[in-house]
Formats: structure tokens, sequence, C-alpha cells
């Protein structure tokens, strides 16, 4: 079907529907079905888990702080890195780029007035904080010790958490899964009438690359877990080699998905990024088309390199070095993406507000943990670094220098939708600066940790690196320093912030055409798209949008 | 949009200067990782190390370049074009939506580095698998939470220090008796893994004497933090030899984890090959394969365990013996390359071991 | 245009209800999506047993029976035939003939319940048969029993699934246009019937 | 008198396979035009429907799958 064919036209149909308004404060704000309060409710979820995540970050580092531990037993250390990683990534980065900032922000930059399926939308959000406190919960039991990643046979050594974590992540991939499927539909059949793929925001490409992944990698996932907790649980051998199963398998099957899961925690963000530059520079987004395509292109490739995260694990010689050329190859859309973000830059008006330093801060930090990145794709280099501090660097500064950074740019930038209100910008600038000088504060001295000879997963280490290791648990202080300025700045700005209103930055993809929160209806009539968001010296390329400001009920409110 | 391509696109002065500090800074930058005395700091223990420090001072250098640009442009850029007071409240930038030219040149750039830096890989890459196979034999079985090795000629296992040679080519034989272990040597640049049921090689050649740390950097247990204890020393041949006769003499009497035959020899006189052939279907080829010794399932492979004298000995040094043989049929066997159930949980008669010891003799 | 590939996917006349057709379209691409997921699930299953059997040992493992093959093919036909019996429901279903329809459903049913009980039979024999062969005793076990476990679950799932749309379509709850569920139904047996043409083969004939 | 199960199974396995194999190819053929998303679906369907029935038939007749049991 044509991409015209695909979206909706007016007349009677799903553009004209709109559903009564629920009432009462359940139906309204605790199984609420609008994407907005889902969104809203995914991203306060994942900051909670953050906080406890965080925590355990700190932990780490202050039982880093001496050579010989000392801080905690090395028992309770393990237990806190891997559920430190694996909230990290499951609990938090994940639901809040894709189910949090996803369904609060996208159906509204297409023009819907909710995502194609708003009950699994409500189902799939619910899911998710139970997993979460099934997660923590294995705390209680004996948590898994093998780091996020869980490789057999040591996880079937573990303690018996380490089944409840299996169950844990496999909700959470059903959850996600939901998502993709519903995310996934909402795109291709909900888009307002003229919104062809060619005049998407990028935000949208992020999402639209990203949920096909969470549909398909995350069931494989799904299969792995499964088996490991049949094979903990019922001694059903898949991985145990003394009764013929292979530890490798797990590998395999771990990391099919857990490559596409890293384009997964990734892709939304280069979107914010995306949206955040042409706004702050009053600027066409530099190579429209190449930024969205190399999104797909990434998300297409990251199911054809999972092994190299294998080139130590006895995996044939001959199968690493196609892993390695495609994986070189993959540096090349990201640069593009990293070359246009910059050029978008070029003889702008940039308004240096708090989410463009984070959108910019994110290159920044991204683009040195893709750098290393190809270094740890090179296999003769990765057969030296491999399990080393310097992965533990560069997955940081891709996942905290990359998706956090443009997380907090979507909070900072995205905030009005929420609560209607601004975040304080002077707290926000303190916030920027503090975070990013205890980052790097944090993670820059763990390359050279690494290449000096220091492994992962250690709960003490060789003396020489004690300096740096002191060094970066101080910086990661500075980084809990500046996280809790944010969250002072939330909580403070949801009462007494500046009211926003409808469009504070001016933006001019469709959610800021609309008041602030939007109604629970999002659009009074849908709008008729007729090109690209974002040029700057055109009107506005929607038609239908007049009565959004005023009080005139919605179009065909409460038909049906 | 067509009024926007007339809009004059100029690059300013300023831009040409700070690409000038730049090109200075990233060229600096390259410089720096070139004369960085690396060895000074990790010392290069084998050949192979020195092409994975060209390969590193490659993508560092190219690295480094790379990202002067694109941090100082975006610093530059952002300061350069910030809205002034001066601004109208409703100011807009340059509308460029995109220039052909450039974005072709910059998808060509990155492809080009791509492959330049897959043909230096790769070239690396052939160096180090291709190291030499002749030479000394040394297998590393990882354990919780030590590694030991075993020597030819050698009884039993060796757990505190790894000798080697210097300028003598070695094949390291890694497996592990539990979970999976990591075994790397900085001073290397090489490690792999230690997978049990799986037998791993990595081939060196050490070319500098001295004592270098043994690290597992795979999750392993509750102290995988300590299992960094062992040391590699590489010594010169005299005194690799010396060493070498003295633990020779020294576990003279270590029994190999192979316990005394109980109930004394079984004679193996009238063992049937057929009938071991059928046995062996059922109760051994669930964890041997008949295959060479690496071919592993859950056991060794079988294939010449009593011939070739290349066969990674089950024992000590010497070739397995038929007695040996029926010994661990009868006794059972646990030792580093994992655990085997003795006769009576397999259910095999004296007959039964004579058959396939017989059968074994066959697997030339 | 929208009009169009709703009434393309539909039956053929446009729907007189376009909210409902638009919907419809809604639920119809999701319930792919899902059953692609899915899809993915076995997949990953399949792959695990295909990359065990491939580690090296012989195949089946020593000791373990062989299967049942001509039992087993002549279960399959009776998976099969419930999926022919499907397609034909829901044919009969586009051209109103609602009795046919309802046979054709009841016939489905049968059919899939037969194959559950085979697939009984077939596990007590493996379980309690001479050579004993459970989940527990290898990755032979394991494989099996998970992949063919998973698929009799879909099965038994289907089963219950069409029960229920019997019910309901004796209610009449679906009327003209409106027949969703049953597309869904048919779509979801079919799946049931290829994922076992996969795993059939795998296991019992290479 | 007595007769093997497994005649039984293998003939009703070649008779069922014959049948469902050239319904379901019939369906197909008939079914060819039908425009639509699920339509291309079931007509995929079908053909694997058909493949699967030709795979019993060959099971049945011991063509494929006749191991020697252990």
């Amino acid at each position: 079907m044509s991409t015209q064919a695909a979206q909706l036209t007016h007349g009677g149909g799903i553009a004209d529907h709109i559903h009564p308004e629920p009432q009462g404060f359940v139906r309204r704000y605790v199984f609420s079905i609008d994407h907005k309060i889902i969104g809203i409710q995914y991203i306060i979820t994942a900051w909670v888990f953050f906080i406890l995540a965080g925590l355990l970050a700190e932990t780490i580092r202050t039982q880093l702080l001496n050579a010989n531990g000392g801080f905690v037993s090395p028992e309770t250390y393990n237990e806190v890195y891997s559920i430190h990683g694996s909230a990290m990534v499951w609990l938090v980065v994940i639901p809040m780029l894709t189910g949090g900032f996803g369904n609060l922000i996208f159906p509204l930059q297409i023009g819907a007035r909710d995502v194609a399926f708003p009950w699994l939308n409500m189902l799939s959000f619910w899911i998710f904080p139970v997993a979460g406190l099934m997660l923590f919960s294995s705390f209680l039991m004996g948590a898994p010790t093998a780091g996020w990643t869980e490789y057999p046979p040591v996880s079937l050594q573990g303690a018996p958490g380490t089944s409840m974590w299996a169950a844990a992540i496999f909700l959470v991939g059903v959850s996600s899964t939901l998502t993709g499927i519903n995310f996934v539909v909402t795109l291709l059949k909900m888009r307002a009438p003229g919104m062809t793929f060619t005049r998407m925001p990028l935000f949208v490409w992020g999402q639209f690359a990203t949920a096909p992944l969470l549909m398909i990698a995350t069931t494989a996932l799904a299969a792995a877990l499964a088996a490991l907790f049949m094979e903990r649980v019922f001694g059903v051998p898949f991985y145990d080699p003394t009764k013929g199963g292979s530890p490798v398998l797990w590998q395999h099957m771990f990391w099919f998905y857990s490559h596409p899961a890293v384009y997964i925690m990734i892709l939304p963000a280069f979107g914010i990024i995306s949206e955040v530059l042409p706004t702050f520079s009053r600027k066409p987004i530099f190579g429209y088309k190449l930024i969205a395509f190399s999104s797909a292109a990434i998300a297409l490739a990251g199911f054809m390199v999972w092994a190299h995260h294998m080139f130590t694990s006895g995996l044939a010689p001959y199968l690493q070095l196609p892993f390695m050329i495609l994986t070189f190859a993959i540096g090349v859309p990201t640069g593009i993406k990293i070359f246009s973000w910059t050029a978008t830059l070029w003889g702008g008006k940039i308004h240096l507000t708090t989410a463009m330093l984070f959108a910019i801060g994110f290159i920044a930090l991204f683009t040195c943990g893709g750098i290393t990145g190809i270094f740890l794709a090179a296999v003769p280099y990765d057969l030296d670094v491999h399990g080393t501090y310097f992965v533990v660097a560069h997955f940081h500064y891709v996942l905290v220098g990359g998706s956090l950074m443009g997380i907090f740019a979507g909070m900072y930038y995205w905030f009005p939708k929420m609560s209607g209100r601004l975040l304080n910008e002077t707290l926000g600038k303190i916030h920027f600066w503090t975070f990013f000088v205890g980052f790097n504060g944090t993670f820059l001295p763990m390359h050279w940790l690494g290449v000096e000879g220091m492994p992962r997963w250690v709960a003490t280490y060789d003396p020489q690196f004690e300096f740096w290791n002191r060094f970066a648990s101080v910086s990661s202080y500075v980084m809990g320093i500046a996280i809790l300025v944010f969250f002072v700045n939330v909580v403070w700005s949801v009462r007494n912030g500046k009211k926003a209103g409808p469009n504070p930055w001016g933006g001019r993809t469709l959610e800021w055409m609309i008041p602030s929160p939007p109604h629970y209806y999002n659009f009074k009539q849908i709008p008729t798209v007729y090109g690209l968001p974002y040029d700057f010296s055109h009107p506005l390329p929607y038609k239908g949008l007049e009565d959004e400001l005023t009080d005139t009920p919605p179009v065909a409110a409460g038909a049906h | 949009m067509v009024e926007h391509r007339a809009q004059p696109v100029r690059l300013g002065r300023g831009f040409w200067m700070v690409t000038a500090l730049l090109a200075v800074l990233g060229a600096a930058g390259i410089v720096f990782w070139y004369v960085f005395p690396l060895e000074q700091y990790l010392p290069a223990a084998i050949v192979t190390a020195r092409q994975v420090d060209t390969l590193f001072r490659f993508m560092a250098a190219t690295g480094t370049a790379l990202y002067v640009f694109v941090l100082g442009y975006l610093v530059y850029f952002a300061l350069a074009f910030r809205v002034r007071a001066s601004d109208p409240p409703d100011a807009i930038g340059l509308q460029i939506h995109d220039n052909p030219k450039l974005e072709f040149w910059w998808a060509i750039i990155p492809v080009l580095f791509v492959i330049l830096l897959s043909v230096v890989s790769v070239r690396i890459w052939y160096e180090i698998m291709l190291e030499p196979e002749n030479g000394i034999v040394v297998q590393a079985i990882g354990h919780q939470f030590d590694f030991t090795f075993r020597y030819p000629q050698i009884n039993g296992e060796i757990s505190d220090e790894m000798h080697l040679p210097v300028n003598v080519p070695v094949t390291l034989n890694l497996t592990s008796s539990d979970v999976i272990h990591s075994f790397w040597v900085p001073a290397m640049r090489l490690k792999n893994d230690t997978v049990p049921g799986l037998v791993t090689t990595i081939r060196f050649t050490p070319r500098l004497t001295g004592r270098y740390q043994i690290i597992c950097t795979q999750f392993c247990g509750v102290l995988h933090s300590q299992m960094n204890k062992q040391v590699l020393v590489v010594e010169d041949k005299t005194a690799f030899n010396a060493w070498y006769r003295g633990m020779q003499i020294k576990n003279a009497h270590v029994s190999n984890a192979l316990p005394a035959a109980g109930g004394g020899a079984i004679s193996l006189a009238g063992g049937s090959a057929p009938a071991g052939q059928t046995l062996f279907q059922q109760k051994c080829s669930a964890c041997h394969a008949i295959g060479p010794f690496d071919q592993r399932i859950v056991g060794p492979g079988l294939k010449g365990v009593l011939h070739d004298p290349a066969h990674p000995n089950l024992v000590n040094g010497d070739p397995a013996t038929p007695a040996d043989v029926a010994k661990i049929l009868q006794t059972g066997y646990t030792g580093s390359i994992g655990t085997m159930p003795n006769a009576t949980t397999n259910g095999l008669s004296t007959q039964d071991i004579a058959n396939l010891v017989a059968y074994l003799e066959t697997l030339k | 245009m929208a009009v169009a590939s709703v009434t393309h996917a539909g039956a053929g006349e446009p729907p007189a209800d376009r909210l409902y057709a638009e919907t419809r379209e809604l639920r119809l691409q999701g319930f792919l999506l899902f059953l692609i997921s899915d899809c993915v699930l076995f997949s990953s299953f399949i792959f695990a047993y295909l990359y065990l059997r491939n580690s090296g040992q012989g195949w089946p493992p020593p000791g373990i029976k062989h299967l049942d093959v001509a039992f087993a093919a002549w279960n399959s036909v009776l998976l099969f035939g419930s999926g022919a019996t499907m397609h034909y429901a829901l044919e009969n279903w586009k051209h109103g003939n609602f009795i046919k329809y309802m046979w054709m459903l009841i016939f489905t049913i049968i059919l899939g319940a037969g194959f559950l009980g085979g697939q009984g039979y077939e596990y007590t024999h493996l379980i309690f048969g001479e050579h004993v062969s459970w989940w527990g005793s290898g990755i032979f076990g394991a494989s099996f029993f998970t992949l063919t476990g998973m698929h009799g679950f879909h099965v038994f799932v289907g089963v219950c699934y069409l029960t229920v749309l019997l019910m309901q379509s004796a209610a009449g709850v679906y009327t003209g246009e409106k027949y969703f569920g049953i597309t869904a139904g048919t779509l979801y047996w079919h799946f049931v019937d290829v994922i076992w043409v996969v795993l059939f083969s795998i296991f019992y004939l290479i | 008198m007595h007769v093997d199960p497994a005649i039984l199974e293998r003939t009703g396995a070649i008779a069922g396979g014959l049948i469902v194999g050239i319904v379901a190819i019939y369906a197909l053929y008939k079914d060819w035009a039908t425009p639509g998303v699920e339509n291309h679906v079931f007509k995929l369907m079908l053909l694997l429907l058909g493949i699967g029935a030709v795979l019993a038939i060959l099971a049945g007749a011991g063509v494929l799958g006749n191991f020697p049991t252990a």
C-alpha cells in the first residue's frame, strides 16, 4: 500500500473519532488509556528506578575508592553492579525513551488522537513497574551476580535471585514488545492526512526505527531468558556443558537481542536531539533525509553485528572478520548524523537554553563513545581491552553521555507538554555543567585504567590504579549532586515553574501548536500536513489548527 | 525552498581561522599518539603486541583528529552563531536544508576511512592468527579462582607460575574446569576465554624476558577480583630448561589425579573391538567424539588416543597406555579437563572395559 | 485513499461503517505484527535446537530413541486438515453460508483437539517408554519438549479461542462485515499449522 | 488378523496428506487474485500448508525420516 493510502483522511473515520473523556481519578491518572498520561507514568516510574539504580552506582564507586574495597562485601558488590546494569538498561533508558517520550510525544507529532491500541498501551505500562519491583526484589533472595549479561555457566551457579531476574527481564520484554507493536501500527496507520514519511519529524523517525527492534529483538531475548529460567529451575539443559549444552549459545541469543537493544537505547535519543537542534538554531535540520534514513540503516544493520561482543568467546576466527567490518560500517551512518547535527548549528540563531546545552553535550560525548566503539570493533584491539574498564568507559559514554543526555534534553524541552510549566533555566544550567564535569571526571580515566590492565566486574583491584579510581569516585559524587539539582528543579517547577503557554520555544512540530498540557483529545480537529515542519522562513505547513488555542469545543467531540 | 538556494552561504574569516587552529590541534594529536611511549607503561612482551600497539596508535590518532574537529566546530558554531541582544526576537538562521556536495564528501570520507581501517586491522589480525604452530605446547586451565598449567612430560598441574622460554613460539590451549574465565596478559595485548567443554587456542612468541600478570577478565564468581595472582615468567632458554627439569623431578611422584586402580589391573586380553564399538556408541559417545582431542562434547575427542604422539595426553607427558585408559574407565577421572564417572556408574564390566580399550586401539 | 486501502483489506464491497473498517485495519496489522514476534520466539528456540544439535555430538544422542515418524506424520495430518477446514470456515462465512461455517469450525476444533490428544499419547510414550528421554535428561529432551510443548500450548490456546468463537457466532456476535474475530482466529490457526510444518520437518524428517 | 498400527498410521498419513494437499492447493488457486494484506498472508499460509501435506505424505511413504530405530 502506498504511503498516502496508509494515512487517515477525514470523514467519519478514526481521524474524527473522539473517545468520551474518562471520568474519575483512577480512570484518568492511574489506569488511564491516554497516551500522554501513560507517557508521564512511564517517565516518572523510570526516574524512580533511576534513583535506585543511581544509588547502586554510587555504591560501586564508593567500594572502588580503595584498592582493597571494604565498603561492601564482594558478594554484595557483584549483586550491586549486576542490578545497576540491568535496571539502568531495562528499567530506565529503554522505558524512558520508548514508552515515556515515545508515548508522550510522537502521537502528537504525527497528529493522532492516541496510539492504535490504548488499552494495550495501558497494559504494557502496568507490566513495567511490576517487573521493576521483581527485579529489585531479587536482592531479598540473593540477587544475580554475573553482571547484566549473566553468562552461564556462572549464572547457573548464581543465587535464587537470578531466576527472579530472568523472570523480571522477561516481563519487561513482553512490555516492550507490546509497545513496539503498538507504535508500529500507530506510525503506519494513524498519521494525519498529508503526513507522509518524508514529512515526519525526526523524533518520529527515531521511534519508527526503534519500534520494530523492540518488537523483534526483544522476543529473541525472551527465548534466551526462558531457557535460562527453565535450566535453573527445572534443570533442563541448554547451557550447561556437562549435560551437552553450550554456554556460547546463550551469548549468541543474548547479544542477538542486546546489540539491537543498544540502538533501541540511542535511536530515540538521536530523535530528541534532531528536534532540539533545529528549534533552538531557528534553522532547518541539515540533511533531513540523510538523518532519517541513516536511523533506519543503523536499526537494520544492528541485527547483523551481534557477534562483535564475542570475539574472545571461542568464536570461529573466520567469523570474526565479517562482524568486525560490518561493525566498522555502522560507523558511517552514525558519523553522517554527527556531521549533519554539527552543520545544523552553522549559520543558525542559536539560543543556548538548557535543552540546547544538553543536545550539544550529547553530540560531544556520544562522538567520543562512538570513536571508542570503533576501537572495540577492531578484533586485534578488542582481544586486548575486551572485558576491561575501557569497555566500561565506552558504553557509559554512549549510554550516559548519549542516551541520558538525550533524555535530559527531552525533559527540559518537553516538560511544558507534561506539566504546562517550564523547568527553571538557572538550575538547569547548573545541572548541565556539574553533570558534564562530573561525567567526564568519572568515565574519562576509565579508558586508560582499562588499557593499563584493570578488568571489569572487580570488587578490589591492583593498588597502582588507586589514584584514578578515587578521582572517578569523587567525580561520580559530583554527578550525583547534578542529578540532585535536576530533581529539585523538577519538583520545584511542577508547582512554581513559569507558565509555558502553548509554544515556549518557538518549535514548529505539531505538539507545539496545541495547548500545554494538551487536551485529552489532543487536537480539536486533526490537521492536514503540507510539508516539513523545519522551514522557519515559511508559514506553518498545517491546516485545520485555527481553533486549537480558542475555547471552541472539539469538532465531533462526543461522537460515537 | 527555491528562494533559499539564492541565499548567500559564505564561510567567514573566523571559520577558516578556527579550521586552521583545529588542523594544528588535530596534527598535534596525531603526533602525540605516535610519539607516546606506550611500552614504558606496558611492555610489549610478545611479538604481536607491537602490531596491536600500531593499530591502537593508528586508531587513536585518527580518532583524536576527527574528535578535535567535531568538538571544535561544535563549540565554535555554538558561540559564533548564538543570538545577540541586538537580534530581533523572531530572528531566524540561514534556511539551508542540505548541501549535496558536502554530504557526499562526508559520506565518502568515513567510507574510505572504514576501508583503510579494515585493511589495517585484517592485516594485523592475520599476524596474530598465523603465529607459528611449532614450538612448545602448554595447556592453561581456568578454575574458580585460579589458572593451572600443564606441560608435556611434567606430571600434574602447575598452579603458581607459568614459565615460558623467550623467542620460542607458544601454542596455548585454553579450557576451563567449571565456568567461563578469560586468560588475559595485558603485556601480551592478547586474551581469550577459557570455556568449559571447549578448547580454544592462542599462539604467540614471547620477545621480552620478565614477569607479567595473568588476569581473568570474565566474571567467574565471587572471587573473580582475586583471580589475578598468577604470573607469567618469560625467561631465557637455560633458565627455562632448569625450571622445567626441576618441575619434572618435583612432580615425578604426582599421580596426575589418576587414582590407583582398584582391584588390581584388568586383563585386557580377549577384548573384542566390534563389541567395544557398540558399547562406545551406547555409553561413551554422548560425551566423547571420535575426533581429535579438541573436538569436545563433554570429554575430549578420543581419535588416536593410544597412538598419536601429538595427542594432548589425558594424563601426563607420556602417551596414554592401554593400562592408563583401563584405569580411567574403571575408577573414573576427576581433573582439570572435567569429570568422568567410574565403571560402576557407567555399568561397565571388566570385559566391557577390555572391549572398549580394544576398540580405542583401533582409532588411529 | 484510505477508503480504498480499507475496502481492499475487507472481503470486497466497501464497508458500511468507516470507523469499524479503520479500527479493523489497525487490529489486523497489530495481530499480524504479534504473529511476527511470536514467530521470532519460535525461531530463537529453533536456532537453539539446531545449534545444540550441531555442537559435535551425533543426533539423536546415543541412548535416545528415534521418534515415531509414522505416528507423527498421521498426527500432523490431523493438524494440517484442521488448517484446511478453518480456511473453508472463513470462506463460507464470507459467502454467508452460516451453517457450513459452523460445521467447518466444529471440524477444526475436533481435529485440533485430536492433534493435542495425539501429542499427549506421543509424550507419554517418550517419557515412560523403554528409552527414557525426559527433558531433564539432555539437550534432546530439552529442545524437543520445549519446542513441541510451546507449540502444543499454542494449539491449546487456539482450540479454546475457536470454541469461544463458536459460541460467539452462535450468539450472533459477528454480523456481515464485522467479523474480525473470525479473521484473527483463522490467521492464528494457520500460523499454528505452519509452525508445525517447520517443527515436524526439523524434528522428525532431518 | 493383526495389523501393525504403523501401517495404519502410514496409510492414514498418505491418504490425509493427499486430501489436505489437494484442498490447500485448490484453495490457493481459487484465492490467487484476492487483494488485501490478510489474504496475501492466507495464500502464503496455504502454500506452506500444501508443503506440509507433501512432507506428511513423504514421511508416511517412508521416503523421509526413515531412521533405524535404535
